[in-house]
């Protein structure tokens, strides 16, 4: 252990060696399951995913400055592994999800987290409710909710966003600034000087942090935090990263990202960033680094042996529409049923309905 | 009993339920101060606080987006949109989010939500006011949505929703607010979701309706009896859930039938309320099922609004029709 | 003629004694074809209208600073009675519009305005695009679009801003900050510091001034106007106001503004406020204010029996839902005829349609 | 002629008609420098420059309200929206502003606009990528909703809607983009909106579809054949405007009916099918109209998409049950 370089670290982030190695842990552990999904994906046995690829640091460093038995966290799309910290259950929820199963978007109690959000920006305006429902209730806590650049361009961003303001809500708004929402660079995206300084439009404040410094990260949710529990609202932070990998399984990044451009990320890899921190502290080594991928891949071996055990019956979608079906619901479902059992005859047993699917998921590319 | 109009149905109700349960909150636009440009919320915010009556920014998206927290954080909210052609900017909202949390989380969130929403003709409001758009959410599974034709259903319907585990859209004829007056009986009155009632019997036509047009079905069916035609009018009360058995019953009585809406023809709930017949019925038909319906263009402007809604003429030239 | 004090006015406005005459004339007429609408309201001849009291120097302060040659205004719904810049027959088009005429909408070519917005914000976007092709068509002129504070609020507001900056439009946001959003104050809007801070949102310049000032908004929209054909891209205003009367005809302020605001904002009345300063440079004097209100009684007058006298048929709205009505709709419209022909013969003549119609339009209270 | 994929063939349409008219401009999200997320719009940008050619931000809102102002400058707007359950977020825009310049202007203002948006099941994508919810815009005058179902189709339409006075939202089908493959004719071709097409004839019933359901019907009556039953197949091609006659012809034709959609079963465009053909064919029934929809559950994820979807197995089922 070198002392001074520790001691500096511990002053920087208010943390012992246990905890930063911790959050490397989990960084690490994140790239891991998400790479894990991809390759699963490549294999046709996942739908379509978004690597988390150069934004653990500040997923990881959100997280960390989060009270999972208070807080609430509403992700977008890319953040669920590396959120284990709310419980290890969000690993087999999240491999659920992407394998496509209506179980995924149940984390389950008492887990807070909601389920990942397709539709851009659309889960901020529901953080500001929890988080004024929570202020009503006198619960104490504070709702954190994630969004890409290209998320800050849609309506909800904004109107949630002043929502907020008005309401003192307890809610920080953590932008993921990762350059790129697809093929669309920031410098399309908007004019604003920072999207930290877009906070201007609605009265409480921004910070601009280093998405990539996942203790610069913990310390600025941390600080969102505390405003926010004693009552003086909202934050919007803006973490500035960089995505390393491409959009998702269904991207080419090839196509619009210049070679240079992610050539110079790749030296500012937020994992190798905080990896070398702590290796010059003496606080990491490659045996920590292999046990923790060990580590990592052991557990998500568990999550997806879990998640592909999981049965799921056909007519699954009916049970979580209503609190109870409708009348026609359930003749449809009798359809449905008779429908699997025509095809199971058809097919001299237990077979795929009917229907003309074929090839790997992503053969047409959704994004 | 009391005599209410349809607004006091709604204002009684309002008041009742947020002292029955404190999770009960109402916001959304000039509702708390204001008491509602109708003055449906009138007196909330001196009863219940301005922590549970709550005027907000001009957002409905974000209307609709904090009630569906609010609902997970366990509160119950009743929202306000100020009018049902404003829920266009919530759309994705009510359709992609509201409609779909307890789904989404394989039922782990529920979101017993009702969204309050004045629409409809017959008062020259500017643009937008008046669109009939129910069709266009009951396209929409995860919603379940009430059409209240009187005060007394108002009261029963509107109870019966903020009850509801389920979100509600809770749709109000502007032109029933005060023309629509009846008994309301005092106390509680749950009337629950997907029942339809009969408002009248007969059994040589039914006329199928929904909020103010069961109205304009009653009149109707006033003129047919002086031509000694027996209508019997059955009001939906809710089109999700959809009474099919009280449809299907409705028509192998009667035989004949028209749908009145008042939004237009094109891909309209009375054209499903015919599918719904073909599907339960279709061998009790004696004629075609007529629909009456606002034409295929936008609400007009005021002067023009007459010539759009549907009518008493209208409804009995269709029942002869049906007759023929 | 008060030299001194016409030349300060002179200097400050570089505008001659004639125009600004004419500035505090058409403030005058606007304020006073205001208020005839909303006595016709009251008789039942037209339907809810939102009077322009208060908001008259934004209007006309801001049309004057545009070219009617080239310039296009997109209005809320509060100015059209200020725009007479633009042509006479806004005022008859006007008059229409508020006596449900569907030609209303239509303000005569080559009258560079909009038809009303009453879906608040909703104009913004396409105030943008409309700025983005007269780029793209390399013609010059400027997009200037009015809207409420409240209609701030709204996510068209923001996404519309985002956009025009990202694409440099020649465009200039107007705000009508006037306090209320029907009874809804500004604290309860927003929590920016002004409305004119959001532009930090957009990354162009913001700028408040006072809107009671008329040579102020004129002044600022110039500025605007000059950047923007220039190339430099679009500028918010917000224009400090007060709604002087009700939201509109069918709005009740008793309920929700204190008496002491309303009559204290009286002593400001934008008109009180320039009538005084041409009073003290000897610019105006009674008989102006006489005959300017004369001309403005019989130019209204001439507006309302040329609306009164325009006809609109029955079937007038099948006209202009597509380029021509598709089979459906002709097979409607001849429905229509019918159910009309059928009521004339039961009225004995030409009489009104069947239907439940009664009372004045707005005894619904509609806003 | 050649040999096309539907996206193929619009890709084609779109170059030829940026080509043919200097007044067109492509935009929405990543369009130009990546072509599209389905590369629809692959070499636009090289071919026709960054002015023509737009990547916007991600504003729905925007890009649809903005199209409506380009459009009164004077261009020819083509937008994208990247999936169609993404136009819930402009849906204020789309159904209130979109469909309604040229009426809320009196015929001053028109916008000639194409709004295209992917949609429809089978290729297991997240959320809201796949909903079927032209229903929701067909009960909204003033839009015309084209939905081809061959890439020949896409051609013709595509052209004709860039081409229209009115404002066209041009729905394609994600399944079929790569799937769907067939002979292009080269050179001009404009398919008119509102004429349906016979896609396979036959008298023993007939099978009503639009976009990819087209295919599954056209499977369906294979299979049926095999039973030697004659299965005619009526692809609608656009639902606004509806080609009634072709619909009436069909069903005085063959009689019975069943109607396949992807859409969830209430307030499905099938609905209005069903009502349409009440009205313009009754007494030539020989039997209930069947409907073939998805189930009233928001579009489910990949692993139980395959039970949602309409399949060739519902399809001939309902055919018997028509036929018995
Ligand atoms: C409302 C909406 N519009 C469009 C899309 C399609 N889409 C999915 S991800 C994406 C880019 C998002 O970028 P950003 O918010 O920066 O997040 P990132 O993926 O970079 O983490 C787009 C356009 C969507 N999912 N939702
Ligand atoms: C999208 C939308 N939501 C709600 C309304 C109902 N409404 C009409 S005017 C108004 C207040 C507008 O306030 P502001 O923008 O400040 O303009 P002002 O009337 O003060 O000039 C409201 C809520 C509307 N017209 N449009
Ligand atoms: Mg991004
Ligand atoms: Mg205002």
């Amino acid at each position: 252990m070198n002392v001074t370089v520790t001691d500096q670290l511990a002053q920087r982030s208010g943390l012992g060696p246990a905890e930063l190695q911790d959050l490397l842990r989990r960084m690490i552990a994140a790239r891991l399951f998400s790479s894990r999904c991809f390759s699963l994906q490549r294999q046709g046995r996942m739908g379509t995913m978004a690597p988390i690829d150069g934004a653990e640091a500040l997923i990881v460093g959100a997280a960390a400055a989060l009270d999972p038995a208070t807080d609430w966290v509403l992700p977008q799309y890319r953040e669920m592994h590396g959120l284990l910290r709310f419980g290890e259950e969000v690993l087999t929820t999240t491999v659920k999800y992407l394998r496509g199963d209506p179980a995924g978007g149940h984390f389950p109690a008492p887990i807070r987290i909601w389920p990942p959000q397709i539709a851009l920006a659309a889960q901020i305006p529901q953080a500001v409710g929890l988080a004024w429902g929570m202020k009503l209730r006198r619960e104490e806590g504070v709702v954190l909710v994630f969004f890409g650049d290209g998320a800050t361009s849609e309506g909800d961003f904004y109107e949630g966003c002043n929502f907020a303001g008005v309401l003192d809500a307890p809610v920080i708004f953590l932008c993921n600034n990762n350059a790129w929402a697809i093929s669309t660079p920031v410098r399309l995206q908007t004019r604003a000087r920072s999207f930290a300084a877009k906070a201007e439009a609605f009265g409480f404040p921004g910070e601009s942090v280093d998405g990539r410094d996942v203790l610069a990260v913990r310390d600025a949710v941390a600080r969102a935090r505390a405003r926010a529990i004693a009552g003086g609202g909202p934050t919007l932070i803006e973490a500035r990263s960089y995505r390393l990998g491409p959009h998702t399984t269904a991207d080419d990044p090839g196509r619009y990202v210049p070679a240079a451009e992610i050539e110079r990320e790749r030296q500012r890899d937020p994992i190798d960033l905080f990896r070398r921190e702590l290796e010059e502290a003496g606080l990491w080594n490659a045996s920590f680094e292999e046990e923790t991928r060990r580590d990592a891949d052991a557990r998500f071996d568990r999550a997806l042996q879990a998640a592909e055990a999981a049965t799921v019956r056909p007519d699954a979608f009916f049970d979580h529409v209503y609190d109870r079906p409708t009348a026609r619901m359930e003749r449809q479902r009798r359809e449905l049923l008779e429908a699997l059992s025509r095809d199971e005859i058809a097919a001299g047993g237990a077979g795929e309905p009917g229907g003309d699917r074929s090839g790997r998921p992503d053969r047409n590319r959704p994004e | 009993m009391a005599v209410m109009t349809m607004v006091q149905a709604i204002n009684a109700t309002l008041h009742e339920e947020m002292a029955r349960d404190d999770r009960v909150v109402v916001f959304g636009q000039d509702v708390a101060k204001n008491g509602g440009v109708f003055r449906a919320t009138e007196g909330l915010l001196d009863r219940f606080g301005a922590e549970r009556v709550v005027d907000t920014p001009l957002s409905e998206a974000a209307i609709i987006g904090s009630a569906i927290g609010l609902a997970v954080a366990g509160m119950v909210p009743v929202a306000e949109i100020q009018f049902l052609g404003f829920t266009y900017q919530a759309f994705h909202q009510i359709a992609g989010q509201l409609a779909r949390l307890r789904y989404r989380s394989d039922g782990r969130f529920t979101t017993p939500i009702v969204v309050r929403a004045p629409f409809g003709g017959g008062v020259r409001t500017p643009e937008l006011h008046s669109d009939s758009i129910e069709a266009q959410f009951a396209n929409c599974p995860g919603l379940k949505i009430a059409m209240p034709s009187s005060a007394a259903d108002a009261k029963g319907l509107l109870a019966a929703a903020i009850r509801d585990p389920d979100p509600v859209l809770f749709l109000e004829p502007l032109r029933g607010y005060r023309a629509i007056r009846d008994d309301v009986p005092e106390g509680d009155l749950v009337v629950p979701l997907g029942q339809a009632r009969t408002v009248r019997s007969g059994d040589d036509l039914v006329i199928i309706a929904w909020s103010y047009m069961v109205e304009v079905a009653r009149r109707a069916s006033v003129e047919l009896e002086k031509e000694g035609i027996a209508a019997r009018v059955l009001d939906l009360r809710t089109i999700v859930p959809l009474d099919v058995d009280a449809i299907r019953e409705a028509v192998e009585a009667c035989g004949r039938v028209v749908v009145v809406q008042e939004a237009p023809e094109t891909a309209g709930f009375a054209s499903e309320i015919v599918a719904t017949i073909v599907d339960e019925a279709f061998y009790s038909l004696e004629a075609p099922v007529a629909r009456v319906s606002a034409w295929d263009v936008p609400y007009p402007v005021g002067l023009l609004e007459d010539h759009y809604v549907p009518n008493v003429d209208r409804v009995v030239a269709a029942a002869r029709r049906v007759l023929d």
